[in-house]
């Protein structure tokens, strides 16, 4: 059954007015007779309102920062913000031609678990104390020290002791004042961690790969191998990876982040600072693009063979498109038949909720509801609302870098891609060369769109719409379960994966299939209780 | 695996490198899901929550709600008091629970929100109720805030009539799974005695699937219930660290007797648990224990080769290690490495006297230990089996030593927190587990020649 | 291990490698030994009986008492008679039991003893009683002796008074093990219905260890409790090779209605034993079941993705087989080879069944097969999981395939005797062991980069 | 307390007067005040007694012919025999240069499983068919056939089938028959498996190992690695192992025993017949060893040491068990602290209740009861008594077979030895060449031997002497625990091993020391039954 205005009441008229009228401007039906739907988003939760979100800090550490594997991050705070952060995120990394296993500190968590007497006379020296045995211990790249809540607020100067201890050791120490109070969000973290990277390791580097096309992958996080099965897909079609960030991601592959032709953009809303700034500061051209389902993967493909031009690249992409396609369609096919009609409710992070969309309608799913749950109003609505997004309170307080071009490494976008600038200015308007469409364009009249869902709104509306899956996180998973309805986490896939390129679409399709048909689903009601009924 | 961990001698002493311990406010937050229809509620940032309540999730694979004060940066430097009288208001008619358990982070605590006063200035509808803990987490760990928030409940809520005591035993049951709170109760109502239990988070966090989602799952202690555990008899506070200074205060607030114990893991702490009953309600235990006891002490001299003389390094929380290590001396085992990431020198004292005790020469305890600081030991002095909780499974893959999950959290196994460790059937369970580690080692490892099938 | 296991495509019709049974002797002594004060009584060579109590002591690691004609070879020619009198006479002067327990052996079998006339014509002192099953090895398996033994106490015991029925449930509970007639009897007491289970050698062959040794403990169903299984108002004949052929017998000669059922391991069996109870005595079940069975449900919904889709290889005895298969098709697993070693059509038709109704097509049913036979499905054909006894290790580990213990005999494990597969705790513990057993393996096989925390 | 005919008289005094007649002499206090004490034993079992006995086809199938590791044995009979005889008694075996992996059989279990049809026809032609099913699959070196009881008295000829199958497959098949009810216990299989080796086997092969001295192991089964640590040792010392009979064994060298300068024999009981019939036809001499025990196995490589009379080799041994016992005995002293002045109960099968009395003694511990299941009165009172033991109904069936000297191989015994007469007569007197003294001669006075010990009687002696621990078979184990006496089953050695040689003694030390020690032991009483008391 549909949703509409009415029903959307039933779910709100539980809310206090000033609640209600909060919370209706994060809810939208998707209804393209209107012009230019608008949506709030990237704005305080309320008190009280238990949402899906997290912290400025978990942006930051647990998102951008913490994958880089060849880095110790050190957080300095009490112990539960490493404590929560360590190797939940699933972010797989493993050594590399550059660097070896003993330089890989992934498993490992790192806090100067502050007490008391630290919170009243300081941590700086203990922070210190931690990276000079560090270092001694491990010999690191590099570390990063991410500020948990209470440093900012005692006045702990991370960057001071950075700076110190950069010198003492000759290694890079960065520093992420990222406390969770910051921004509304996760998101602020993305900030950021993005600013720290781009100030103080991108260009960094010397070192550019051999390759003709030589290409970024940004906002990947390589969640079950998802960065592995798209850079096997890329080199395949003839691709150098010069790095992924962050997923299986070092420090020595961001600093030479600018040596390459292109930057690809998975996850807009974590990345899309980055990719602005390397534009910005090297002109470097960015794609949007989505791994996820057998035609977005397919798409994606076809497009960044036409960043380049070369027809034999075109060509060695559509094999490969055409030879995947065929390896995994038929499997597809298989899970399609049990799928088939399904309703799904997507609820997660950032661009996954867009993503995700293309490989349920590869079978056959409708999104009935979707959402994001840090996002801003240019992932539902498109970039084309950045200019009149306007900054607030939470959002003033993260710095907005701007970079002037590089005089070494600047260049036009069409050089970097080897072609002609007009071939390059009617290329953009073809593809989402430094543009994000957001996820309202592609979904369909009637479906509903939430911003920061919240637990209230998450039970109704599955109960009022019944949906036949819930894509969501963990936390909402066993809610969902409890209300007989299958759940898919999207953060963390269920501990399976990967989920993007073709490979993934077969995985996913599977196990979508597993949870929909589970018998246990037709055993809920103790055959006493359904005598009664 | 972890090659980055060196052989050679490090010096570690700041900071902690794969803790043991989570934060102060977990604990308080799984404390208030044992009291039914309550709504933990964390005043902080969103993240604390958020954090926490993914933590529990993944341990019990149950929803585990709970609502939070959501800081900005604003109430950081103002004061979350705006924060926290909005959350209240809003959680009591969106959320409609019997009471909020509010516990303070790092953040509230930095700032110094004087959660008291605030929640007096604030709308809390007509019979319901708001508590608070203060949870500093640069404070203990968990387990603290596990404690404070049992303390809260008694300061709050237990009330003594000044009436001649009930016939009813108080049970603060300690920071461990809802099987085990189950079975703790199974074992009282077999000895016929009435019982108060709080926390208790059995068919809360393990609640059944129906078809039917209560946010407010059927079990839990009813605050009536922890209301008049002021009027019981006798108080029995299973675990030091979890439990002993909600039991002293219910003691000095309302004159219930309160009688400390360790959790009943293992042969002799649920015979001490047991006696306890026995002794301060006059009841005679019945049969049916004395056989179950019977089949634990039967296991053990039918199964002792199996793990007699095997070296042992264990890590958790205190309440758990400390019993348990107890349990794994009466098993002939060797405790190599006794570890709790929680602070406390009397874990060290407690285990060191065991570990005399039974003779053992070269054991160590620590408290407030890392498992960075564990997994170097057993990289220098190797152990058979280890015991510990999901990420000690790094340890285990790269030592190659055979791992036992125990404790807090279990995040890649299933199942496990409705299996009970208290108890005479836990002891059964945890040789169950014990052994077949150690056998299937054994079995993995053999020659073919080796390979038996008798064991 | 096993080289000489060959993988080219072989003949094996004539006799059996790697059996899949024992004799009927050995069920019939395990079903004697449930009753109260009984001695089984082995009419044979002393090798069987000698052999038939190790078999048993191995798996329960309990005292396992049974005494035997101990035929020569002029028994062998001349008939037992005399040699069973001489045992008659001699176990009650000197092991005084309430009753023995007679069974047949190949060899009384082959010479054509008359057991019931011997009987007759012994000496058996007053108030006690000797009873006899035919068990001619050579028939049938060990699960046909449970069954015959079963169908003996029936017929030389039960008794009906002639008056109006007992709000009582006689339960025959099949060849499971001790901890499973316990949990048998728990569910059925939660109910509230009355009960006499039998055979029951739960606190026979799963003793306590108090220091007293007793030669016939205080288990069992006693003679008097059997006899007046007769004024039962119903009979649940759990298993239908074990159990419906003494059922049929209580329903003929005393007219107590038999329904026969499955043991109840697995969702829908156990749903199946709950509904038959409360249907025949009009009670109303628990919310505690309700719980209980909830949970059994949320588990496999949060868990399902641990096993779901993985093949299966399943052997045993057919009335564990059976619905332990229709739980591993409820898990959303596929049985790719179920074995017996028991002969019986109907197992073949019945897995079938189940089978076909989920969909799976490839699937194996076989009754009277030999581990060899599977030994070499699993090598053409590999699976994720074996499920089966201890014999079963040979193939997992040739093979390479995680082994979950099950069934009979289990020799090279211990406890598990003491925890129930059956009901909806039973699930839990089947669900734990499959999914342990497989996030074991992807634990052990996967790389460093896969290795996780959270599964 | 020390056991008297008083206090056995209350052992007895339960029994029917006919049982108790019978009994009586089968037990026996140490005397060394009368002359020659003698004990009844190789009798029947009384119906109705709860012996630990087992049967022909054990003593057979199970004990001697099953361990063979390059044969298949099929059980000819009914499933049960086959299934229990399966993998328990832990002979373990391994591939070695002159058998592959391929040829080991011993995991694997063979039965005809006859049904009620093959009672009634007859199941020759079902056994025939599996020897051919069973050649094609497995190319067996050569396949033992061992009858169960059904098979004798329904007329079954199994060795017209065993020699048809022979000449059709040109591999032997040997045919036991070796029925349950034949004899009074094991013992009669023990006697038909040897006779069935020296007719069908021994003497068939040609290849004599190279190596100065060459000899044999009989009555050795490999337990727990027996058989291993004690070749380790006497390889250390200098010998040539041509054989060891049965555990680890071979048909391929069972063949060749011939070849070899001295047969060793570890159990009395069950290979004593192969040791006389070799003796008889080939002269080869025999030497009783018992490698239990430091000191016992210290005296037995002395006594072989000295069986070939050559100073390097003596001095050789003297090094080894210098070099050994300086090993262990460090290890021992800490467990005898321990055991010293512990009592146990001693019964198991043949030798073994009297080899342990050896290490136990240097445990510091006394055996206050000793007795065999199955012996003849040779394994208590000495060989010496041979001449007087009459053939009673039951073991008159065994065949006692006799040879001649063999044509081709027969010396005398001191020219295998590489001797002078006179010094080998001289040798036989101090040595036990050829000779048993039996377990009582080694007893103290005061001690209780007890043949065939049945339930009764074991639970009145454990519960009126006290032993501190208890070694016996499965079946008394727990038996012994719920009176809360300690025990270790010395047929499986509770599945640790091997308890022989030097690094035997030190595990057996352990596990003692454990099964004593164990913590649980303490807290058998509830603390609640112990207010009671």
């Amino acid at each position: 059954m549909a949703i509409t205005d009415e029903r959307l009441e039933e779910v709100l008229v539980t809310y206090p007015d000033n609640v209600k009228k909060n919370r209706k401007k994060h809810l939208l039906i998707k209804n393209s007779a209107e012009a230019c739907q608008q949506i709030e988003a990237n704005t305080r939760t309320i008190p009280g309102i238990i949402s899906q979100r997290g912290c400025c800090f978990a942006g930051c550490k647990g998102v951008v920062i913490g994958p880089i594997k060849d880095m110790i991050h050190i957080v300095h705070g009490p112990v539960g913000c490493a404590y929560y952060s360590w190797g939940t995120r699933r972010n797989k990394a493993r050594a590399d031609e550059t660097t070896p296993p003993e330089n890989v500190y992934l498993p490992l968590c790192f806090t100067t678990d502050m007490q008391e007497s630290d919170i009243v006379f300081g941590g700086e020296k203990k922070l210190a104390k931690m990276i000079d045995e560090v270092v001694e211990i491990f010999h690191p790249r590099a570390i990063s020290i991410c500020a948990t809540c209470p440093v900012g607020l005692i006045g702990d100067d991370i960057n001071a002791v950075a700076r110190a201890a950069q010198e003492r050791h000759g290694i890079q120490v960065l520093a992420f004042n990222c406390e969770g109070y910051k921004g509304v969000s996760q998101s602020a973290g993305h900030h950021i961690a993005n600013n720290g990277l781009m100030v103080n390791a991108v260009g960094k580097g010397t070192v550019r790969k051999s390759g003709k096309y030589v290409i970024n992958i940004l906002g990947e996080y390589n969640i079950g191998g998802d960065g592995w099965e798209i850079e096997r897909i890329l080199k395949e079609c003839g691709y150098t990876i010069n790095c992924i960030l962050p997923g299986d991601g070092s420090i020595l592959n961001i600093r030479n982040l600018h040596l390459a032709d292109l930057n690809l953009v998975q996850c807009h809303r974590s990345i899309n600072y980055i990719a602005g700034m390397m534009e910005a500061r090297y002109g470097m051209p960015w794609l949007k693009v989505n791994f996820i389902g057998v035609s977005a993967c397919a798409r994606s493909l076809r497009e960044v063979a036409q960043c380049f031009g070369d027809e034999s690249l075109i060509q060695r992409t559509e094999e490969v498109i055409a030879r995947e396609t065929a390896r995994v369609m038929p499997v597809i096919e298989h899970y399609r038949k049990i799928c088939q009609g399904k309703t799904a409710f997507v609820f997660v992070g950032g661009s996954r909720s867009h993503h995700y969309q293309y490989l349920l309608r590869d079978l056959g799913m409708e999104t009935v509801v979707a959402g994001y749950e840090f996002a801003h109003r240019d992932d539902y609505e498109g970039r084309e609302v950045l200019p009149t997004i306007k900054a607030d309170a939470d959002s003033k307080n993260i710095p907005d870098l701007h970079f002037e071009p590089d005089d070494e490494f600047y260049q036009e976008g069409h050089v970097y891609l080897n072609m002609p600038k007009e071939k390059y200015d009617e290329l953009r308007k073809r593809i989402p060369l430094g543009y994000y469409e957001g996820m309202i364009k592609s979904m369909e009249d009637g479906q509903l769109i939430i911003d920061d869902v919240n637990h209230h709104e998450f039970e109704e509306i599955v109960r009022m719409l019944k949906p036949d899956i819930v894509f969501t996180g963990v936390r909402d998973k066993y809610i969902s379960h409890k209300m007989g309805v299958p759940s898919r986490q999207l953060h963390s896939y269920d501990y399976t994966g990967p989920y993007a390129g073709f490979n993934g679409a077969m995985i996913f399709a599977r196990e979508v299939a597993n949870a929909v048909t589970t018998p246990a689903w037709r055993l809920v009601t103790a055959p006493w209780e359904a005598q009664k009924e | 695996m972890l090659e980055c961990i060196p052989t050679r001698k490090v010096e570690h002493t700041a900071g902690k490198i794969n803790p043991a311990k989570a934060c102060q406010p977990l604990g308080a937050m799984y404390a208030a899901l044992g009291i039914h229809g309550c709504l933990p509620h964390s005043h902080g940032s969103q993240g604390c929550c958020a954090y926490h309540r993914m933590a529990l999730t993944r341990h019990f694979r149950d929803p585990i709600m709970a609502s939070s004060s959501s800081f900005t940066e604003g109430a950081s430097v103002f004061g979350g008091a705006a924060n926290l009288k909005a959350s209240i208001k809003n959680v009591f008619k969106i959320y409609n629970p019997e009471i909020m358990a509010v516990h303070t982070t790092c953040l509230s605590e930095t700032i110094g929100d004087d959660v008291p006063t605030i929640i007096k200035q604030s709308e809390v509808p007509e019979g319901k109720i708001v508590i608070h803990a203060n949870t500093p987490s640069y404070v203990g760990s968990h387990v603290t805030g596990f404690s404070n928030m049992c303390k809260a409940m008694v300061s709050y809520l237990a009330e003594s009539d000044g009436r001649a005591k009930k016939e009813r035993v108080n049970i603060l049951p300690g920071f461990v799974n809802p099987g085990d709170m189950r079975e703790i109760k199974r074992l009282v109502r077999e000895l016929g005695v009435e019982m108060t239990v709080f926390p208790d988070t059995s068919n809360v966090v393990d609640a059944p699937l129906t078809g039917r989602y209560e946010m407010y799952p059927e079990g839990g202690a009813t605050v009536a219930e922890i209301r008049d555990s002021g009027n019981s008899k006798l108080t029995l506070a299973l675990g030091a660290w979890s439990s002993e200074a909600a039991g002293a205060l219910l003691q000095e607030k309302c004159g219930v007797p309160c009688v400390p114990l360790k959790i009943p893991i293992g042969l002799k702490a649920t015979d001490e648990f047991i006696m306890a009953l026995k002794d301060g309600f006059g009841v005679p235990v019945p049969r049916s224990l004395t056989i179950e006891r019977g089949q634990v002490v039967d296991t053990l001299i039918d199964t002792h080769f199996h793990y007699q003389g095997k070296k042992v390094a264990v890590v958790g929380d205190p309440d758990l290690v400390i019993p348990l290590t107890e349990f794994l001396l009466t098993m002939g085992m060797v405790p190599a490495y006794v570890m709790t990431g929680t602070p406390g020198q009397r874990f060290e004292s407690e285990i060191q006297q065991m570990l005399d005790e039974a003779g053992i020469k070269d054991g160590v305890a620590k408290a407030e230990g890392d498992l960075f600081e564990l997994h170097k030991w057993v990289k220098d002095n190797p152990v058979d089996l280890l015991i510990g909780n999901t990420h000690c499974k790094y340890i285990a893959r790269a030592e190659d030593v055979p791992l036992v999950r125990f404790g807090f959290p279990i995040f890649d196994r299933a199942v496990h927190y409705l299996m009970p460790v208290v108890g005479y059937r836990g002891c059964l369970r945890l040789i169950e587990q014990i052994s077949n580690a150690l056998l299937e080692r054994r079995d993995r490892d053999c020659k073919d020649e080796d390979y038996e099938l008798i064991l």
